[in-house]
């Protein structure tokens, strides 16, 4: 740990990138159009990579400048086009209704951004990392991200929501505890890869066996 | 090495296990004729192992086999060899019944036969373990396991629906008296270690809350074995649904087994009794010894009549059992030893003579398959053999001199007016009407009586009487003969009887009979004293005979004996047929106009125009619509609220996740230090 | 027991069987008078039997061995019971074989038999007695016990020969609770032996008859022993309640003096009681038969209520 | 070396048969990698039996006499449902309900699942424990879905979903742990390790820990199928090809609770209070009751024996809950029981079912007159399942009961109440399908008999006599979960 020049400013850059995520997540929340979601989960994965690369460098971790790459790779990239591709394919680039009207759900995330900073604030203390603010902001966004799965109507926005969620337990992967050993964070990207997949076929198996990604049409197995 | 009782006990149960094994492998043609009779010999070995128990002391052992540290423990006391007895004396009849009672069914289902054949010994078996279980894992896998293999013999017929619902009713009952017993048991080794054992039990006592509350577990478990009200809505549907002969298993023993739990745990387990148990026990038991003989008197189904009355008669015993407790409660032990061998006395009676009623009924069945009794009639001068022998269950059952029946209800009247001295004064004048009630059951159930007898073996055939109906064959006849043998022997020489209850008691209340009761001989009973009370069947019996004799000599010798035979008096009305017979439905009339309020009747009456006039009439159990159906609507009530937990909608799955996670950190967050 | 005692309570039993008969002639004499009716002679009943007795017995086709079996049973256990009652004296030899407990059973014996013979034929007529028999005795017959009962906590035992010379031991003395005792015993009485207000002993009519009715297919000789065992339960009936109400007389000797003297003092009881009987009769109303279990549960209530009574009282 | 033996078979049996599943040999092959599977579980856990703990690759691996145990049950549930599932496939192909190609998937896919499985048991890194556990919903939710119907799709997205969103939660419980464990151990590979972790416990942060097992069990306890966070469940179990029900209630939900147990060893040492226990039993005694009162109400015979997986999943990790010797020895007594009683009955229903024509209860009737075992088999497993003596679910049920009664006296009414309506609902629907008069077709293949009273038999042996080692066995593992 000799390098404490730059440290401050890499220190807040990371804040920043954290709350920019945060804000990212509010966003997602509050978006009615499909294709701007998709946006914005591609830059969420910049931010994030970003801000893998600053923890990398500020901490002098190499494997988690493989971490960013392979973060660049799948969620910055390849998922993004991914469901680019797929929603073009499926030709479902409407607007996405919500079960909760979107005022509501925004006061309801603020509550949700209280309680996990609160939740966090009194492991920061024990924290021996330099990173430990963000903790917070990774379980409000991950809390955030489950919201908005809750409030979505459609298939593609629950899936986002859901990408968006891994990207909250990435943020805190790397910034809480400068990451997971590699074994494991080859074997999360790999499941998150195959995951991405089967999420594809499940679209085209939904879209022609219901004509519509309206997952409303999936509530026929309940106790009558 | 010496073979002691306990051995000789284990291996019968063994030869149970493994004839009902083999039946499942050998060939019903070879079973047929072998397996049944073997069973019955064992029986009769276990007869003869019960008798040599209760001489002695108490044996134990303990299996290598059961649950890690809670092996499986054996134990033969003088309790478990008297229902030895009782299981081997009565099993044999029943099984040498069985023997010619599923001959036919050998021959046409083979593979059911089969499976009869397993269950059967298997059902023999688990009641043999319930009495010599000596731990309650053991006791609960024996008790369950008779359960079970009741259960599928209930439901042998199971293509008929009744017999499907009656079935299911019974087990879920056994089921949840076993998980009373389950709690029952648990109350008692509270603390005691991990240890499930009697031995660790006896020594361990409770409170006078958790006893009582232990009490009541038991009361549940076993009564809901036993059907005491009102627990005992299972019963009249499952024994009769069963095939005969196991009908009277259930009835004859099974019910007993209830009886051994209730004294197991009552006296050796939970130390001493709380007074009022046995109040409540008395007013339970006489409340369902009413309501049982009151349904069993509008009964018209003939197997569904005797298990309505195997209630009466295990309210009779409950009642008894509960004076026994009073009187062991304020410390009186003679009185509490009369009543008890008027239980044990009882639970001996019944086990004959119901077992040999079912047996009668079953030989009914098979040779008319026919239960309804208002389509019988007639049938003694067709089988000579069931009749004569089913008159000995029926005089023996209503409660008359000399048969069996009429000692144990003598004993119980005897305890009810030996002039208590209890320290309730209230109870003093309320333990009479318990008289009253068992004096008005006695009565009620000698109208019972005479209507099974009368309507399906006297009069004419009513109805058709299909093919030829053929009288019982030698196994039906020797396991019948076997039965009413008993009955009259029972009756016959009560104060030997009650010489062997006596180390039961002696174990149980500290008090025996025997030194009073056989004072004057083994003619007389006389419980307490000669001028208390005295009783003497052989000599009553002889007595009659004389007398009738007499009477019949005294009326050949003066009077000739010419006699011819004419068409019945039809009172001027020439038109009168076998329907004009009383029906069941109609002998049981009466009973239905003066209890209405009692029953949940239901009546259709046809109008005086009505071209086709119909009458129909319905009794049904009102404590059911009173006790079970709240129940299970409350049950449905609260399914349908849970169900809308599972609404289909992901977002609401998703949203339950998310709630529980958020009040689970809101926990932990405020929960900390 | 001495022979003696033997002979006694085989003389009793003689005696009881001879007089029944007079006992019924003796009622219907009374109930004759009181109709305003010319009476009978007084042994009419023993005529009838006597003719009864002679004739030829006509079996229904549909009859079993029961129906034979049952007059023959029924007479041996009643003229039985007859000889277990202290009419005269109290120390019978068979009374420690036969309490009162069973001897409400050898009397449902009898009952029960005498039901079942008259389903046996299989006629409307036979199950329909049975079934009205069997309705009576289902509350009489608790009823009954429930008197005893109280007599004996009265006696502390259930022993004939203890309950009466329990009473004589004691003196005189008014017990509450016998009078109640008393009652249910005489309704019970009346029920037991199918007279008004439950059966008419002289009725023919079906809709009406109960006992009749089960000894409709009886004919000759048995009918002749089921009517003398029918007259015999009245008198025993008649001899229980002296003992257990009017034990005055009764001796305990067995000498001639004190035999004869209670013979005629239980002779003197027979003859006001049967005339009271007769009384009774006449001055009531026969009931319809489903106010009969009415009756019997007031006489059922009257006699649980008496032996409470007694435990309330402590006398 | 024995545990990577053991992972290869399935491994190299997924490759192999994702590349020839559609083969009309492809069956077998099934089998006979599942039963090389046995025999490698087989062997390791006498070695274990013998030496004590294993390890493998840098201690990445190490089997112990706790999960030796569950990894001999994964292999053996595997075995036979693989023998089970043979006759099975070939019926449903006969049928005109599964194509070659979704066969190559099936089986492919069957063995890649016994693989994440058995690396989930095996492995000793709670990171790679939740990958395994994430990769075991993957391979298993295309089959949820393999018949290609609306039901079926909506089952399996359903269980995508909420198992997704569950298992994220369970990696953030273990980003928390690994929090929590760096400080103590420092940087690197060895802080998820879970022999490493169990040694320092007692030195981990409380509140971080805490936190962590909060995450970890609603994460890990979706998998379980605890109330509320079941809903998948019954979805997926009764959508599924039947092998796949009996694989996912006999083993996934075994597998899902293990790794709970393992975080809960750590949280107890590190707390010194019954935290993890408590929300444990609350959740067990919450599952019991939900899942009891389900029941009452379905109409769909694999639905109801899915939510009797929740109720005896509830129940054990109600015992586990309770912690001490004797629960957790009766903890893992159920779960063996279960699984071997939960499988057995999947099988009779599958065939049952593919007899039928129909999952629908009211319309399966009279088994016994149509097929005597598969009657039996439903029959007598259901009693089984049902705590109904001499079978072995009893014996566990009632160590766990009486257990309760001194420990938490005021779960067990709650309990045996819960049992109680449990068994008026599952004999009340099961009795009108085994008796009564008969129904059904004949089936194009033999169904399989065998490994329904395989299991069956020995639920009823290991009831009434537990050999001594397997006795000590239980006892070593219930000592390690503390």
């Amino acid at each position: 740990m000799s390098h404490w020049n730059p440290a401050p400013f890499a220190q807040q850059l990371l804040d920043l990138f954290a709350s920019l995520l945060l804000l990212i997540a509010f966003a997602m929340l509050s978006q009615r159009r499909i294709l701007t979601l998709i946006h914005l989960f591609a830059w969420q994965g910049l931010i994030l990579t970003l801000s893998i690369v600053d923890s990398a460098w500020l901490t002098h971790q190499p494997h988690l400048y493989y971490s960013a790459g392979l973060t660049l790779l799948t969620k910055v990239l390849i998922l993004p086009l991914l469901l680019h591709r797929l929603i073009r394919r499926l030709d479902v680039v409407w607007d996405v209704e919500t079960l909760i009207n979107i005022p509501t759900t925004m006061l309801v995330g603020i509550g949700l951004v209280i309680f996990s900073f609160n939740l966090a604030l009194p492991i920061s203390h024990f924290s021996s990392t330099i990173l430990r603010n963000t903790l917070g902001i990774a379980l409000a966004s991950v809390l955030l991200s489950f919201m908005m799965m809750i409030t979505r109507r459609k298939a593609v926005p629950q899936v986002i929501g859901f990408l968006a969620l891994e990207n909250g337990l990435f943020l805190a992967a790397t910034s809480a505890t400068y990451g997971m050993p590699m074994v494991v964070e080859l074997g999360v990207a790999l499941d998150v890869l195959v995951g991405m997949f089967i999420f594809g076929i499940f679209f085209f198996q939904i879209r022609e066996t219901f004509d519509s990604l309206d997952i409303r049409h999936m509530e026929k197995l309940k106790e009558e | 090495m010496t073979l002691l009782p306990l051995d000789l006990v284990g291996l019968i149960l063994t030869g149970w296990g493994g004839l009902g094994l083999l039946g499942l492998v050998l060939p019903a043609r070879l079973g047929r004729s072998l397996l049944f009779p073997l069973i019955t010999g064992l029986s009769v070995l276990m007869a003869g192992a019960g008798l040599w128990a209760l001489q002695g002391g108490a044996q134990t052992l303990v299996l290598p086999i059961g649950l890690p540290g809670m092996p499986f423990h054996l134990r033969l006391d003088v309790l478990s060899a008297f229902f030895l007895t009782l299981l081997g004396l009565a099993g044999s009849g029943i099984s040498a019944y069985a023997t010619g009672y599923f001959r036919r069914m050998a021959e046409t289902q083979a593979g059911d036969f089969q499976r009869l054949t397993l269950l059967y010994a298997f059902f023999l078996a688990s009641m043999g373990m319930v009495l010599v279980a000596d731990d309650a894992y053991f006791f609960m896998v024996a008790w369950e396991g008779m359960a079970l293999s009741s259960y599928f013999l209930v439901t042998t017929d199971h293509e008929i629906p009744a017999i499907r619902e009656a079935g299911f009713l019974y087990l879920l009952m056994a089921h949840l008296g076993a998980i009373a017993l389950l709690l029952c048991f648990g109350l008692l080794q509270s603390g005691a270690g991990g240890d499930y054992a009697f031995a660790t039990l006896r020594h361990h006592s409770l409170s006078s809350f958790w006893s009582s509350v232990t009490f009541f577990l038991a009361l549940i478990g076993f009564g809901a074995k036993a059907g005491l009200l009102p627990l005992h809505s299972w019963l009249p549907e499952a024994h009769p649904a069963a095939p005969s002969p196991v009908s009277a298993l259930m009835s004859g023993i099974m019910l007993k087994m209830a009886l051994y739990g209730l004294l197991r745990v009552l006296f050796d387990l939970l130390g001493q009794p709380l007074w009022w148990w046995g109040a409540l026990l008395v007013g339970l038991g006489s409340l369902t010894a009413l309501y049982g003989v009151l349904f069993a008197a509008v009964q018209s189904d003939i197997k569904r009549l005797l298990a309505w009355s195997s209630v009466e008669n295990m309210g009779l015993i409950l009642s008894g059992l509960g004076l026994t407790l009073l009187f062991h409660g304020a410390g009186q032990e003679t009185v509490a030893a009369l009543a008890l061998a008027a239980v044990l006395y009882h639970a001996l009676n019944h086990a004959f003579f119901k077992g040999l009623l079912f047996l009668g009924a079953g030989s009914v069945l098979h040779a008319t398959a026919e239960r309804n009794m208002a389509k019988l009639g007639g049938l003694i001068r067709v089988m000579p053999w069931a009749a004569g022998l089913s008159l000995v269950g029926i005089l023996s059952l209503a409660g008359l001199p000399p048969f069996n029946g009429f000692v144990s209800e003598w004993l119980l009247l005897q305890a009810y007016l030996l002039r208590p001295d209890l320290p309730q004064p209230w109870l003093n004048m309320v333990l009479p009407l318990g008289a009253a009630v068992l004096a008005l059951v006695g009565a009620l159930a000698g109208f019972a009586m005479v209507k099974f007898y009368g309507i399906i073996f006297l009069g004419q055939a009513r109805g058709l009487v299909p093919g030829e109906v053929h009288d019982i064959g030698f196994w039906e006849r020797f396991g019948m003969g076997w039965m009413a043998l008993g009955c009259v022997l029972l009756g016959l020489f009560p104060s030997s009887v009650i010489l062997q209850l006596d180390t039961v008691t002696h174990a149980l209340v500290g008090q025996g009979l025997g030194a009073s009761a056989a004072r004057h001989g083994w003619l007389w009973v006389t419980p307490v004293a000669a001028s208390r009370a005295s009783y003497s069947p052989l000599i009553l019996f002889a007595v009659i005979l004389v007398s009738v004799g007499l009477t019949f000599l005294g009326v050949r010798r003066f009077f000739h004996g010419r006699w011819r035979r004419a068409p019945a008096w039809d009172c001027g009305y020439p038109f009168q047929t076998a329907r004009m017979q009383d029906s069941a439905d109609g002998f049981g009339q009466p009973i239905k106009q003066i209890f209405e309020s009692f029953f949940g009747l239901s009546r259709e009456i046809p109008s005086p125009f009505d071209p086709h006039p119909h009458y129909h009439s319905e009794v049904r159990d009102p404590l059911w619509a009173l006790c079970y159906l709240p129940l299970v609507r409350g049950v449905a009530r609260l399914v349908k609220v849970v169900g809308g937990l599972q609404q289909g909608r992901i977002s609401t799955y998703l949203l339950f996740s998310f709630t529980t996670l958020l009040a689970l950190l809101a926990l932990v967050t405020g929960t900390r230090p | 027991m001495t022979p003696v005692n033997w002979l006694l309570q085989g003389g009793q039993e003689i005696l009881g069987i001879l007089l029944a008969p007079l006992l019924m002639g003796w009622v219907g004499i009374w109930r004759a008078w009181l109709q305003n009716r010319r009476a009978p002679s007084l042994m009419q009943p023993y005529r009838q039997l006597f003719k009864l007795f002679h004739k030829e017995v006509v079996l229904a086709e549909t009859a079993s061995p029961l129906l034979r079996v049952t007059p023959y049973l029924l007479f041996g256990c009643m003229g039985l019971t007859a000889s277990l009652i202290p009419m005269v004296i109290t120390d019978l030899p068979l009374a420690g074989a036969v309490d009162v407990i069973a001897l409400v059973g050898l009397l449902s014996l009898a009952r029960v038999f005498l039901a079942l013979a008259a389903m046996d034929v299989g006629t409307a007529f036979g199950s329909l007695g049975a079934r009205r028999e069997m309705l009576v005795s289902f509350l009489a017959e608790p009823a009954l016990l429930m008197v005893f009962f109280t007599i004996a906590s009265l006696n502390a035992s259930t022993s004939l020969r203890f309950m009466v010379t329990g009473f004589a031991a004691r003196g005189f003395y008014l017990y509450p609770s016998l009078a109640f005792a008393g009652v249910a015993f005489l309704m019970v009485l009346l029920a037991e032996n199918g007279r008004i207000p439950v059966d008419n002993p002289e009725t023919h009519l079906e809709l009406t008859m109960i006992h009749e009715a089960m000894i409709l297919e009886y004919s000759g000789r048995h009918l002749a022993l089921i009517e003398w065992a029918s007259a015999l339960k009245l008198l025993i009936y008649f001899s229980l309640g002296f003992a257990l109400f009017l034990p005055f007389g009764l001796t305990d000797s067995q000498q001639g003096w004190g035999i004869l003297g209670a013979l005629i003092l239980f002779l003197l009881k027979l003859t006001v009681m049967g005339a009271g009987l007769a009384v009774l009769e006449t001055v009531s109303a026969k009931q319809r038969l489903f106010r009969v279990p009415e009756y019997l549960g007031t006489a059922f209530l009257l006699a649980v209520l008496a032996i409470l009574l007694h435990y309330l009282l402590g006398s | 070396m024995e545990i990577l033996v053991l992972l290869s078979f399935p491994l190299l049996g997924g490759l192999w048969l994702g590349v020839t599943g559609q083969r009309a040999r492809a069956p077998q092959a099934n089998l006979l990698f599942s039963l090389a599977t046995l025999g490698a579980a087989a062997f390791l856990a006498m070695r274990v039996l013998r030496e004590g703990r294993v390890s493998a690759w840098d201690e990445q691996f190490v089997v112990d006499p706790f999960n030796v145990f569950l990894v001999g049950l994964t292999a053996f549930v595997g075995t036979t449902t693989a023998w089970f599932s043979r006759p099975y496939v070939r019926n449903e192909v006969q049928h005109g309900r599964l194509s070659e190609n979704r066969l190559r998937l099936y089986h492919g896919m069957y063995q890649a699942f016994l693989f994440t499985l058995l690396v989930a048991l095996t492995t000793n890194n709670l990171g790679l424990l939740w990958v395994a556990m994430e990769a075991a919903t993957l391979t298993t939710v295309l089959l949820v879905s393999l018949y290609r119907t609306p039901a079926s799709l909506e089952a399996a997205w359903k269980y995508f979903i909420l198992c997704g969103v569950g298992i994220a939660q369970a990696l953030f419980g273990t980003l928390l742990l690994y929090f929590a464990a760096e400080k103590v151990l420092g940087e690197g590979g060895n802080a998820l390790l879970w022999t490493h972790l169990a040694q320092v416990k007692g030195q981990l942060e409380p509140t971080i820990v805490s936190l962590a097992f909060v995450f970890l069990l609603v994460g890990y306890g979706t998998k379980v199928g605890l109330a509320p966070l079941h809903n998948w469940l019954p979805d997926a179990h009764a959508e599924g090809p039947t092998p796949i029900s009996a694989v996912l209630s006999g083993l996934l939900l075994n597998v899902a609770l293990y790794a709970i147990l393992r975080t809960k060893v750590l949280v107890d040492g590190a707390l010194h209070q019954p935290f993890a226990g408590h929300l444990m039993m609350g959740f067990g005694v919450f599952s019991v009751v939900v899942a009891t009162l389900f029941l009452m109400r379905q109409k769909d015979i694999k639905r109801l024996f899915a939510y009797s997986s929740i109720e005896h999943m509830g129940l054990m990790t109600f015992a586990f809950g309770m912690g001490g010797a004797v629960a957790n020895f009766a903890g893992l007594l159920h779960m063996t029981m279960h699984s071997l009683t939960k499988s057995a009955i999947f099988f009779a229903v599958g065939h049952a079912s593919q007899k039928s024509g129909t999952q629908l209860m009211e319309q399966i009737r009279g088994l016994i007159r149509t097929s005597p075992t598969i009657g039996w088999g439903l029959l007598l497993g259901a009693l089984a399942i049902l705590g109904m003596p001499p079978f072995g679910v009893f014996a566990s049920e009632f160590l766990i009961l009486t257990t309760a009664m001194h420990e938490q006296p005021w779960a067990t009414p709650i309990l045996l109440g819960a049992l109680g309506v449990a068994f008026a609902a599952i004999l009340g629907k099961v009795q009108p399908m085994v008796f009564g008069p008969a129904t059904g077709q004949r089936l194009p293949h033999p169904p399989a008999i065998l490994p329904v009273f395989l299991h069956l038999t020995l639920v009823l042996i290991l009831g009434l006599y537990l050999p001594p080692a397997l006795a000590i066995w239980y006892r070593q593992a219930a000592a390690l979960l503390g």
